[in-house]
């Protein structure tokens, strides 16, 4: 790389800079560049974001359930694909609500497939922040269920 | 009709089945792993489902979970694709027992051709010409040696239960052989999980000729002319074409006949590829079943016109087939090329990021491919990411179209195996047709000299 | 043959035509303005020449500056495509006299079909059933008057010199007439710089047939069946398709044998596309000849699996017709959707930087274009961007497949007609195949109500 | 990229800010910039140059002609396609050389089209600075075949 380039690609970034650009392309006599910033604070989100669309469905699931922070929390997801139920049997009562204290190892919902009921058990202590599935409603691998705030290690 | 299949497949052959179904009318579901999130076949799909991490064991093999994805979703029935679980006999069972119909074979029929030693020798057994082998997988060293002895030298060991092409040996002398068959013996038990393995005449310079057949489900069965597959490296296809340079239509005729007479031997039903050696002086032999729509349909569609997924589907929602045999036209020549994200010199993967995908157009031109530019080719599966398929009104017509296609074509960011097709398509002997299944080791060895 | 070719176009046909060329083994020239400099077909071909400005007057009109081009580059023949030089007799004319071959039909001939009242008296005189209408050009109100009164109203009034639907005129009533006659004359002054205009009958509901024809340099004439372009919008097509709905096996060789004398009645030669009016009572009118290679071309070819600009080549250069019209086979249906740079409702072009361009794949399936990613469509030419091309089996099949590539096409940055595509073949009207020359306008009034 | 150009860019992005425009295309002499804004405030936006390739292999021509800055200088382009002669015929001598003084209207070479010689005008009075065409060689429709120092107004 020459000192010329060298420099033009300075003038460039300062360009991007002094103008809070998010991208630049430049190419003259077969010389190019393509100049992106990163995205920090107070920037625009780059153009060419893809956070993959199942992911996004999570995420909007998780911004669905209301203000609470992830932050900490411990998201339980679907092991299998299935349908989900919060009760053991149509009568019982669920087995976890929002609110409640939960212990590692005990079961939080079933997750039906192929006719068999798959249990599915807490990862953590700790207390159930948010239930972000619907009953009775099919879901995918991977697929958030709780959110859990994870009790203090004792 | 069904109403909605799922499609337990990804990459092209999904969206090549997720096509048909829309033209059909028919919903579809996508399955997909968890990094196939983004990929084409899962936003063509009307609804989506991911069944596991990136493993195929764990998501595109996973019985249960692709099971429970065509349950919550309502499927009625199931498309396999290739490879995955497209021969799996016990997952055809598990469908039938359930009732989602699998769109295939029964899973006899792939249980059936699943052991190919027993295969050969039930057909071998009602007249089909069978390659000289041993009749059945061998017990020891010894029924080894009386068995090669009894065919002749060379012969090549194989696994009873191998496919494409692994824990294959040619043995050339009487010497060799009881070492090659200790070897084989071991390979066939540590990549299939069974030792077993069998003998057959090895043919120097064959062609590997196959036929298409379809079967509805009252037994009527129809063929739809030969592939010529000789253009492989390590027994994996590179280029396909329609008709072989080297049948005829007395052959063609012949040949159809006895596949025809293969899959009603054993009630095979659904789409279907009969696999034959043919030698140089035109004799040909049965080699084996492949119980599965095959990555290279699409030349047989462009010769007759009918579109292989769509009579898979109709065949098994029950429909008989709308043509018989006297109805099927073969017009003018087909080749596809196998684009792999693989280094064209030492075919290592080359999976990454597409930066920019243009595949090429006009008449005569189809393109198969699950690409786009910004796609990404994940590390995790076969490196087949696009199907270049030419037409026109001979050999030398598709030829052209496939040089000037290749020409057109634009893949950047990851490497390709367009440089080596540029070379087939250019070589003086693959354009007379002089073919056979030694022709790509040998187009490379000339590098090395 | 030829070794090399100047291709006097831009846009897809110029592609098309370099396509072609390239599967021959001809080399190709393109010719380009100084806003296409980028144009895939100037990058598509071996050389390029910048011929003028942005203005096709200066530049893609400009004879002296194409010739010059073909002179530089020592082309041996030019192709004109469509528009443009296409059916300029002067150029036809010109590159005759410097011994470059004009790949399409001789001057005489264009020159003939180029007055379309006097080319239609010719016709009429050698038995050719022509649309009632005016012996020739009408010299004054009275004259139209007589001949609109013989004829029996409605008639429509069009230029001689016109082309397009532009300049035409219906009148219902003869109270109507001489009014529309003097704004006819002055219209077409105007528009064409010749205000000759003519009268004929004009039909209600009628669809426009035309006839792809084929001749040699000997005068051998092949015909290759009909194509239906009635979906128009004011005389431009928008969706073609062949076989037509209403023309069946017999109508066609007797439409094809009319087609067939009206080029030997001339000594036509190379490519031509014969026109007809085919009313509700299965009676057929020739209209015009189009002297050059169409945009429709493609539908032809799909059914015929005849590649016609190799064929316009190899005729202009002087090889026979490799075929008879016994060897023509039509095979399946097929339809062609213009994709134009135009918001959907109001037809207004929408030049542009184009974004993203993904364009369909799969079986039968074709499109022929000349954009990418990140192409720009100029505002200076015409805005057709892709020509979407699909074959089945059948009428069904070819209809689904092209709702399903619709679906597919992907084309970010500027507007096009795929939302007018759509609603046509989502149509039940269309659908059925009950279409004429004014389903388009009755479909896009339906929006206003 | 020249001052110039470099000054160009920077004013339009002015001109897109000011008028609080989303994007800019702006094309000149074979010289292009594509500037778009992100919606909204604390703005990110990409450029992207694209100079058409015919114009770039005449940069490439010029700038092949050595190291003379082409800043102030006339270019004569070719406005015909044709063949490039310096002389009137093989045995004269050519037209003018690097170094000549010329006048406006001076013809400064022939452009050979269809058989017909096509005499090339000089659009000012000058010095040649560089001879870009070579002789006998085919030349496009606005190819810079001279580069003209042009004398200061008298």
């Amino acid at each position: 790389m020459g000192v010329d380039q060298h420099r033009e690609i300075q003038e460039l970034i300062d360009v991007l800079k002094r103008n809070n650009l998010a991208e630049l392309e430049y190419e003259r006599d077969g010389f190019r560049i393509y100049v992106k910033r990163e995205a920090g604070p107070g920037q625009a989100a780059a153009a060419r974001d893809s956070v993959p669309a199942g992911l996004e469905r999570h995420a909007e699931r998780l911004a669905d359930s209301g203000p609470a922070d992830t932050v900490g929390k411990v998201t339980i997801t679907s092991p299998i694909v299935g349908t989900f139920y919060r009760s053991p049997s149509p009568d019982a009562d669920p087995y976890v609500e929002e609110g409640d204290v939960v212990k590692k190892g005990q079961v939080l919902c079933v997750v039906e497939a192929m006719k068999l009921m798959n249990e599915i058990e807490s990862e953590v202590d700790g207390r159930i922040v948010k239930i972000l599935a619907e009953s009775t409603k099919p879901v995918e691998f991977g697929q958030p269920l709780f959110l859990i705030d994870p009790a203090p290690a004792p | 009709m069904f109403k909605k299949i799922l499609i337990a497949n990804r990459g092209e052959i999904a969206l090549r089945v997720i096509r048909a179904c829309k033209e059909l009318g028919i919903r579809t579901v996508a399955i997909h792993s968890d990094v196939d999130t983004n990929a084409m076949h899962v936003r063509a799909a009307d609804e989506h489902v991911c069944i596991g991490p990136a493993e195929d064991a764990l998501s595109y093999r996973n019985i249960p979970n692709v099971l429970s994805a065509a349950e919550v979703t309502g499927a009625e029935a199931i498309h396999p694709g290739y490879g995955f679980l497209a021969e799996n006999a016990h997952f055809a069972e598990v469908c039938e027992s359930i009732g989602v119909k699998f769109i295939g074979p029964t899973s006899e029929n792939i249980a059936v051709f699943g052991d190919k030693a027993k295969a050969r020798e039930i057909l071998g057994g009602r007249g089909i010409p069978v390659l000289p082998g041993s009749p059945g997988e061998l017990r020891s060293e010894s029924e080894a040696l009386e068995a090669a002895r009894k065919i002749g030298f060379p012969v090549i060991i194989k696994a009873c239960a191998g496919g494409g092409g692994r824990g294959m040996r040619v043995v050339n002398k009487e010497e060799e052989l009881v070492r090659a068959f200790q070897a084989a013996q071991t390979e066939a038990k540590s990549t299939f999980g069974n030792e077993g393995v069998y003998l057959e005449r090895y043919f120097l310079e064959p062609r590997h000729i196959e036929v298409q057949v379809l079967a509805d489900e009252r037994g009527r069965v129809v063929s739809l002319g030969e592939r010529d597959c000789s253009i492989q490296r390590r027994y994996q296809k590179l280029v396909e074409e329609t008709p072989s340079p080297a049948v005829d239509d007395r052959l063609r005729r012949e040949i159809g006949r006895v596949a025809t007479e293969v899959v009603k031997a054993v009630h095979y039903r659904n789409a279907g590829t009969v696999e034959f050696l043919l030698d140089k002086d035109q004799n040909f032999y049965f080699m084996e079943v492949n119980a599965r729509i095959q990555v290279e349909h699409p030349v047989t569609e462009m010769v007759t016109g009918i579109d292989l997924i769509k009579e898979q589907i109709r065949i098994a929602a029950g429909f008989p087939l709308a043509f018989r045999q006297q109805d099927v036209r073969l017009t003018g020549h087909s080749f596809e090329c196998r684009i792999n994200a693989e280094c064209p010199e030492k075919f290592t993967p080359c999976p990454g990021l597409v930066t920019r995908f243009r595949p090429p157009g006009g008449f005569g031109v189809r393109v198969d491919s699950a690409m786009e530019s910004q796609s990404t080719v994940v590390p995790n599966y076969d490196s087949l990411i696009a199907k270049l398929i030419t037409h026109g009104q001979n050999r030398e017509e598709a030829m052209a179209r496939m040089r000037r296609a290749l020409d057109e074509f634009v893949i950047e960011g990851i490497k390709t195996t367009i440089p080596l097709h540029v070379r087939i398509f250019n070589d003086a002997e693959f354009q007379k047709g002089r073919i056979s299944t030694g022709f790509l080791e040998r187009l490379l060895a000339h590098d090395s000299v």
